[in-house]
Parts: structure tokens; C-alpha cells; sequence
């Protein structure tokens, strides 16, 4: 096992200062920090081997296209799928889910028709079935809330009918850590043919990332919050439905052939991605797995659980604290407000301490006004986080509060 | 006082504290100390909402003279909007407009005002100078 | 002036090897190498600045925030557009065109209205129309090309009428160089009101970047062809119509308010960047323009253009080589077959002599049909190639016509 | 002969060669060689489309053994498609669905294959194993 002080010399941003004082990144959940060996391998992508993929008849372009499909199985069995053709590169999971609501919608979602999603979900995983449902006449269903932040799954089952036509749930609350009930959700969705979307982006870097286990029919994730690049993400998708959907962008890579008159498109995953992709972005997404592999999974998993208990405990003991999740979180990302503070003010102060929080609707906002919030303070940790950076939050929550109070 | 005097105050005021924490309770306490507006008037008319902490700005004119009100949510937020205040109400439409906000700097407060913050503070001085010529197209000889 | 072996040790790459021999890279048009000052600028994000832009009270992420709008604003002042809300940032060229084949095409295309495009174009400026066009019942219609490639004029004013919604054309044809009269097609089509995309994936990177001068209502470009980073690229829209568009992808940062009931959209240029956007991309693609400007716009032509010459003369005079493209090029792409060759024969061999060219029908499928050709090998250079490789070329190309007669 | 037997065999004739020409000048002297495929049989049946060269495929089945007639447009693929006829023509399906295809790697062919290229080559060895698994599913006894 390598020790917490090797791990935090991998990013060597973690070392860095912010106003004179250390930097203590809590802000996980929005993007995570990079290991030096994914910055290394696009930096060898472009000293090495840079070249457009799939489209060349030269050394560079072979080597290039080569990595990108190596990239591509890595990929498929860091999720467990079954074929190389379900993964398809995005640029992240917004661009994952709105390639399903433009492509999946385009051929199987009439007028009067439902998807379903629920009240704890991402901006990301609304707005294009919002979108999806005023171009076609469907009616979007939002699976509610209790006040503790758990789905209420009995609402969920009975709105499953003959009219809806997808699910698209997250796997984890990104504002408030919470861990939705996803394989329950699958399982009776499945139960009359409905396809289910998981929204990975907040569950994947956490060990939620078998597709076999929970047997979704999609999985969106981002490469920028597993420890990989901006600018890539994931699709995965059952071949049988993959192949069913209609492409979604036009361009190079995507066609079989094409005449002014009638174009043909390629076999799976070309159909799906259109243009050049982010070849250097894939391929250090694919090392950041690697990374993980290496460093242990069921090690990462320990630290993280060790994290979660720590911070929890030493938040309960705050007075006028209150979490927004209720009760613990599943994850180690923790959101809450301080009585008599705005969220706004808190992160101002914590800023200046050198402690990087995220404030407001984190991008959630019919959660937050549900439970009756106009924002929330949250920290979002993960395994290259210590117990002395959770220390120096607490002291900075502390400190907020002597300055309000 | 001119609106540059006031801003010699202000920065006086501001570096007698070389600590972020010590600056930031300053604005607490000014913040603290600037009258809240009416909960009538916090309408949407007067918000300027930005994505972090909410704003409110209500101006009014009397005598060839733009005064302003102002409020915040969040404490350090109406902090900074009181030095606003402060600088810019109560003056003509034209210094209002042409006033060079060179304290903000000085106090190091830019990055707060800076608009990937999308705090609405920037959005604020926007919005002062918009009433401020907005006054002087509807009222031109009053403000010559 | 910096002299030209000083330009190669910036670009690392093109003093490497492959089998052994001297990398001649002359496969430009798919995609170019990148300085090193472009991989650095990525770095120092990745090390020192890394956090979710837009989003945060916090340093990391006000400074990423700053650097991505700082580059925003490079590609305006680059482009000469009027203001930075009219650059939109996307994955590349391909996936500018669909924003505006999937967003424009929405509000203003259809049943019975046409779009015009030209037998010049690029895969990724042909499938998205005929995607539309599908979609809506709208028609597309080709400018013909005579047997020079050259645009014939008068079909494309005789084709524009009430039903024109849009025309759609690239500034330079990445499949033999050609350079099309884009000032006169706007001109035309403005006589009419009707917009004008220009796909400037083949034009930006060799002078071709005033958008002001040609007056166009959209253009797009990708980044990894003007030697900044893959995954990249820009829209440049005209404000009135942008803001006239409704959004294309929905997700974070896109959005002003979520409801369930309502959605309400943010203001440009965020209305069309939904989800985390590469911001790294961004900023090293502002990089890259800025060791353009560095280097020397002019300076730049002028070795462009002696490569240019040198290489036209001595293709010029290879027997049985023949041009695709008729005449000679406007920008150092060349396009050609040898008699008695197969172009991937050809490719092979120069591969084996370390010269990456581009051999097939480089996404350009109906412009080669309507040629006559089923393939051409394609030399693209750009300045920081030599007259020493055009001549090692020239010797492959021998080497290739005497072991195939 | 075997399978590895001619695998040897081509093996030894490439390893007289260091130097890429001169393995590329044997690749085109055995695409010339090998008799091209008629006209009429240049269907799209036959046709094995990878992005950048041509290639025909033409089974035949005689007295249990598959045999294979094929051609392509690119000299150099041609002759890579030489060699491959020359290992698996004339065999039984379980033979060539059997084969360990080995001299791909030894003689370095394997980026020429790599399907990246999508020059039709991988597919063609597919195609041949697939044509072997059909005329066994056709004719279970004739193939024991
Ligand atoms: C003229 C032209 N248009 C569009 C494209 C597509 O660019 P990208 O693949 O970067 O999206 C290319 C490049 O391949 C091109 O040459
Ligand atoms: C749950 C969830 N879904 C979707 C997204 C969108 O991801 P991205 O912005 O990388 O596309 C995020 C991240 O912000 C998220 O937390």
C-alpha cells in the first residue's frame, strides 16, 4: 500500500499554497486533481505521437489510433461491459446524457410519452429531458423526495407505465452525497422494458462503476471527477439499444459512405462519435484507471470510508450546524449550512484560509429550494485528502462562525 | 467630499488591516452597519440576482442627485455593496458615471467583483451607472 | 524573424524518428503538432490551477475561471469579432457545425426550405445538413465544382431563393486545397438575408481568420489544426442570431433557473456551453494563437508561401503525377496520384520512408467521386516544414513511381 | 504441407530482407502473381470495403476443402492477400478456422492489419474463417 504522503506526491497541486496558507482541496465533487502520471501520458501523446486516429496510413497515426482503442477496452473493462463497441467517447457526461436525450428521444420518445427522473439530480440530468419533452410533446416525471433527502421509492414504482419510455437517475446526489437505491430502481424499471439511464458522474470515482452489477442500459461519466482530463467523458451503452438509436452529430469518422444523396453510417462506437476526438483526452482518462488499479481499489475505498467517518463526527460536534443530507452520507461529500451564515459568506471566509469549498445550488437546484434551502456549503472529499485537512476545515468552520456570531 | 476622497478613506480604512480575516470583518461590521431596505422593496424589480448571494439595489433621485439604497444576503457581500454605496450616492449622474472605481483595486477586492464570481457585484456597478444615465436622458437639463 | 531550426526545436516532435528515419511530417490538414509552450500552458493548469471554472468562491477556481475567460477573449481579438459573447467554445469544428445544424435548424429550417452546401466540403459540413434535412423535410442543394474544383458561380446564385435558410461552405477544401470565393458567397446570400456558416477547420490556421472581412454569420474552427490541443474548438456566431437560437445541449452552466415546470436559459456565450467545458483545451488553444502572433502572422505567409512554390514546381515535375485539384493550390495542401499507382500503395511506401502523408478520400468523399477518383495522396505542410523535406519527399516519390512500374 | 509449414516457408522468404523496400518490393512482385479475380466476380459480394484499398474475396468449395480466389486494387494489399491464400487456400474449414495466423507478427505485417488501418485485412481473415464456419454448418459430414 502505498502511504497517504507518496499518494499526495502524485498531485502536486495538493502541495501547493493559496493566499500564503497550504491549499486543502475540498472540492472533489466539482473536478478532481490529477496525478502526475496523466499529465505525463498527454504530454507523450503530444511529443510522441500525436496524429489524427483512425484516418491514417502512417506510423504516427497507427501508433495514435491504437492507444485511443487501447484506451477504449481499458474503459470497457474498468465498467465491466461486455463489448468495446458499448463505449463511446464524449466530451463528458453532460455531453453523454444529451447524446441519449437527442439520439434514444429522436427514435423512441413520442407525444404523450414519459421519462422519468428524480428530485436529486444534476442540472446535467434535467435540462435535456426537459428539453427532449417540450420538443416532442412528452411529460417529464420527477420521482420525489422525503425531508431526509431519500427517494420515495413507492411514488417511483407507481410511476412506472406503458407511456414511459426511459429512467435517468443518478448514482449519487451531487449535492448532498446521498446514494440512490440505483439496482432497485433498474430492477423494476426492467420489469416492463424500460430502459434505465445512470448518471455516474458522482458515483464512478467511488467505486460504483460496474455496469454488469446494476445492469443499466446507460452509464455517463466525466474523466475531470475520476482523476483523468477535462474535455472527455463516457458513454456506455447495451449494444442491442446502441444499435437500435440513430446517430446523433454528423461528420468524419462517423459515416460509412457518403454521397449527396443518401449517407450510410459506420458500425458502433464510430457512429457515435462525429469528428475528431479527444484522442489525448481518452488516453489519459484511461491512464487515470490505471492509477486507481495500481494504487488498490479496496484501498482507496478504505481510505475514503476512514475520511467519511472522520469528517462526519467532527461536523456532528459544530453547533448550529445542519446537514442538508439528513443522515450520513454514502459518500464522502458533505453538504451544509451554518445557522445565521450565508453558505456565500462561509466560502468567502474559508477561501481566504485556503480551504476550497464549493457554495450555492451546486448545479441541483429543485433539490436545494425542496429542501427548502437557497444553497448550501459542501465539501467533497477523496482518497488523497487527510485527516489534518479535515482538522483544518473544522477550524475554518469555526472560525466562521466566531466572525458571524 | 469627492467620490476619489471618499476612496482615499476607504483604502485607509482597509490598510490599517494587512490580514484577509481582519479585512473581511471590517466588511462585516459595514456590512452590519448599512440599513437594511425595506422587505417591500425587495422586489424583483430591484434585485440583481447573481448565482451565489442575492443583491438588491434601489435608487432614487432628488435634487439632481442619485442616492441609493442597498442590501445583501450574505453579510460580506453587502459589506463591499455599502462601500458602493458610499463612493456613489448621493452625487450627480455624471460623476456616478464617470467615477473610476480605483479603490477596489487597491483593497483587493477585484477578485470579488470579478464575474466568473457571478457574485452580482459587477453587475451592481453595471447597474448604478445604467440608472445614472438613465437619469440623465430622462432629466437633461437638471443635470448638466 | 525566428529562423525556421528554431520554429522545429519548438515543436519537439519533428525531430524525432520512426523505422529509423527522420519523421517527415506532412500531414498537416488532419491535424498539426503543438508547440511546446501549448503543452506547458496545459501543464500549469493541471499543476497548478486545476478546478471547475464558473462554479466556485474558491482561488483555483476564480483563477481557472479567469484564464478560460482571458482566452475567450484571445480567440475574439484573434477572429476580430465584435465582442467575446460571440465565441462559443465546443469539442471542434464538428461539433460547431452541429450546434448550428441542431440549434439554428431547430427554429428556422422546415419542411419545404433548403440549405445549400458545395461539393467541396468536409464530411463534418455535409452529414449534419442531411441530418437536418432529414429531421425537418427541408432539401439540400450542392454548388457543382467544374472539373478544376473550382466553384461554378453562377449555379450557387441561381440556387438561392425564399426557401434558402442557409448557406453552408468551407474557406479552403481540406481534400486538395482549394480556396473558395467566400467573400462573394456571403456577399450574395446577404443580398437575400440569408446567413452564411463558413467551416474554417482548413482557413483559420493559414490567414484566413478575420471574420469581420468576410462579414460571415457563423464560423468554425478546431483547435488541434491550428497547433493547439484536440478536444477543442470554436463557434463564432453573430450576436443577434445567437441570441435568437434556442440552446442546443442542456446541463450545468447553461442554464439561469431550474424548475421542474421551467427552465430558463443563461445569456451568451454560456447558453451554448452546457456541462464542464474543457477549459485546459481553451486555454492552451489561446496558447497557441498567441506563438502565432509571436512568431509573426506575415512572417508565417511568406514561409508558407515559398514552401508553397517549392513544392508545386517539383510535383510539377514528376511524370504521371496528377494533380486533383487542377491548378495550384491557395494554401500548401496537395492533393494528387501517380499513374499506375493506388494511392495507398504510394502511402504505404512513403510511411516506410518516415513520410506521413494522408492517403484516401480524406472525409471528402463526393468531391473525390465527382473527380473521378476513388483516392489522392494529400501532402499538407505548414511553416514549420523545410524545403529539405519537400525534397525528401519528392526522392519517396521517385522511390515510389520505380518500384511500381 | 501444413499451415505452419507454409507459414515457415514465407517466413524464410521474408527474413532474406532487412530493409521495409525490399519486403515491399516482394509483397508487389507476389500481388503480381497472384491471378487477378474476374471482372464479372468483382461484386459487392465479394467485396471486402475498408476505407482506403479494395478487396475481393471468392470462396469455393471442392471435395472438402475451402479454397479461396482473391484480388485487390492496391498492389501491396494485394500481395498481403497473397499470402494469406497461400496459408489457408485448399484446406478444411476446421483448418482455417484453426489456424494460428503467426507469421502476420513474424514478418511484421501486423500494423498492416491493424484495424485502425480499416484496409479490409482483418476483416479478411475474418471473412475466411467465417466462409470455413459456414460450409461446416452447410455440410456436417463432408467436414468431420
Ligand atoms: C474542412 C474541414 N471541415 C471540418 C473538419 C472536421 O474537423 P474536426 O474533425 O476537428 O471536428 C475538417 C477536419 O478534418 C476539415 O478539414
Ligand atoms: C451528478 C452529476 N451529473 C452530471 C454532472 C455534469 O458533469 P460534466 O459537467 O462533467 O458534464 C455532474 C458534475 O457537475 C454531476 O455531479
Amino acid at each position: 500500500m502505498k502511504k497517504i504522503t507518496e499518494i499526495r506526491k502524485d498531485f502536486s497541486i495538493l502541495s501547493t499554497s493559496v493566499y500564503g496558507k497550504p491549499l486543502v482541496y475540498l472540492d472533489n465533487a466539482a473536478t478532481t486533481q490529477k496525478p502526475s502520471c496523466v499529465i505525463e501520458a498527454m504530454n507523450e501523446v503530444y511529443t510522441e505521437y500525436n496524429a489524427n486516429v483512425h484516418r491514417g496510413v502512417h506510423f504516427l497515426s497507427d501508433k495514435a489510433s491504437e492507444a485511443y482503442e487501447n484506451a477504449r477496452e481499458k474503459i470497457r473493462s474498468f465498467l465491466n461491459a461486455s463489448q468495446k463497441e458499448e463505449i463511446i467517447f464524449t466530451p463528458g457526461t453532460t455531453g453523454s446524457i444529451n447524446l441519449v436525450a437527442y439520439s434514444f428521444g429522436e427514435r423512441f420518445v413520442k407525444k404523450g410519452d414519459e421519462i422519468i427522473i428524480s428530485t436529486l439530480e444534476h442540472h446535467s440530468n434535467i435540462v435535456p429531458w426537459q428539453m427532449l419533452c417540450d420538443r416532442k410533446g412528452a411529460t417529464l416525471k420527477v420521482i420525489p423526495v422525503d425531508d431526509n433527502c431519500r427517494l420515495v421509492f413507492e411514488e417511483y414504482t407507481r410511476m412506472l407505465s406503458k407511456k414511459t419510455r426511459l429512467v435517468a437517475v443518478t448514482q449519487v446526489s451531487n449535492a448532498t452525497g446521498v446514494v440512490l437505491p440505483v439496482k432497485e430502481i433498474i430492477e423494476e424499471a426492467h420489469r416492463y422494458n424500460i430502459p434505465v439511464l445512470v448518471d455516474g458522474a458522482q458515483g464512478v470515482q467511488h467505486g460504483m462503476n460496474d455496469v454488469m452489477e446494476t445492469d443499466c442500459d446507460f452509464y455517463a461519466f466525466s474523466g475531470h471527477k475520476i482523476y483523468g482530463p477535462a474535455g472527455i467523458g463516457v458513454l456506455y451503452g447495451k449494444r442491442e439499444i446502441l444499435e437500435s438509436m440513430p446517430p446523433f452529430q454528423g461528420g468524419g469518422d462517423m459515416i460509412e459512405k457518403v454521397t449527396f444523396e443518401k449517407t450510410t453510417y459506420n458500425a458502433l462506437p464510430f457512429k457515435f462519435e462525429a469528428g475528431t476526438t479527444n484522442f489525448p483526452g481518452a488516453i489519459g482518462l484511461a491512464r487515470a484507471i490505471d492509477y486507481l488499479r495500481e494504487t488498490g481499489p479496496e484501498y482507496i475505498e478504505s481510505l475514503e470510508k476512514d475520511l467519511l467517518g472522520y469528517t462526519w463526527s467532527a461536523l456532528s460536534e459544530i453547533p448550529g450546524l445542519k446537514m442538508a443530507g439528513g443522515s450520513v452520507p454514502g459518500v464522502p461529500v458533505f453538504s451544509f449550512n451554518l445557522e445565521g451564515v450565508h453558505h456565500y459568506d462561509a466560502g468567502m471566509v474559508l477561501d481566504k484560509l485556503g480551504i476550497a469549498v464549493r457554495t450555492g445550488n451546486h448545479c441541483a437546484q429543485p433539490l436545494i429550494e425542496r429542501l427548502g434551502l437557497d444553497g448550501t456549503i459542501r465539501a467533497s472529499l477523496c482518497f488523497y485528502n487527510t485527516r489534518e485537512e479535515v482538522d483544518t476545515l473544522i477550524e475554518g468552520i469555526n472560525r466562521v462562525r466566531d466572525m458571524f456570531f | 467630499m469627492t467620490t476619489d476622497e471618499v476612496q482615499e478613506q476607504i483604502t485607509a480604512e482597509f490598510e490599517a488591516f494587512n490580514d484577509w480575516m481582519d479585512r473581511y470583518n471590517l466588511l462585516i461590521e459595514l456590512g452590519r452597519e448599512l440599513p437594511p431596505v425595506d422587505q417591500a422593496e425587495k422586489t424583483n424589480e430591484y434585485l440583481i440576482e447573481g448565482c451565489q448571494s442575492k443583491v438588491w439595489l434601489v435608487p432614487e433621485f432628488r435634487n439632481g442627485l442619485l442616492f441609493f439604497k442597498a442590501d445583501s444576503d450574505a453579510l460580506i457581500t453587502k459589506g463591499i455593496v455599502s462601500l458602493l454605496v458610499r463612493v456613489l450616492s448621493g452625487r450627480t449622474p455624471r460623476e456616478i458615471k464617470n467615477a473610476n472605481l480605483w479603490f477596489i483595486d487597491k483593497i483587493n477586492l477585484r477578485q470579488n467583483l470579478s464575474p466568473t464570481r457571478s457574485n452580482g457585484l459587477l453587475a451592481m456597478i453595471k447597474q448604478m451607472r445604467l440608472y445614472a444615465l438613465a437619469f440623465e436622458l430622462k432629466n437633461p437639463d437638471k443635470t448638466a
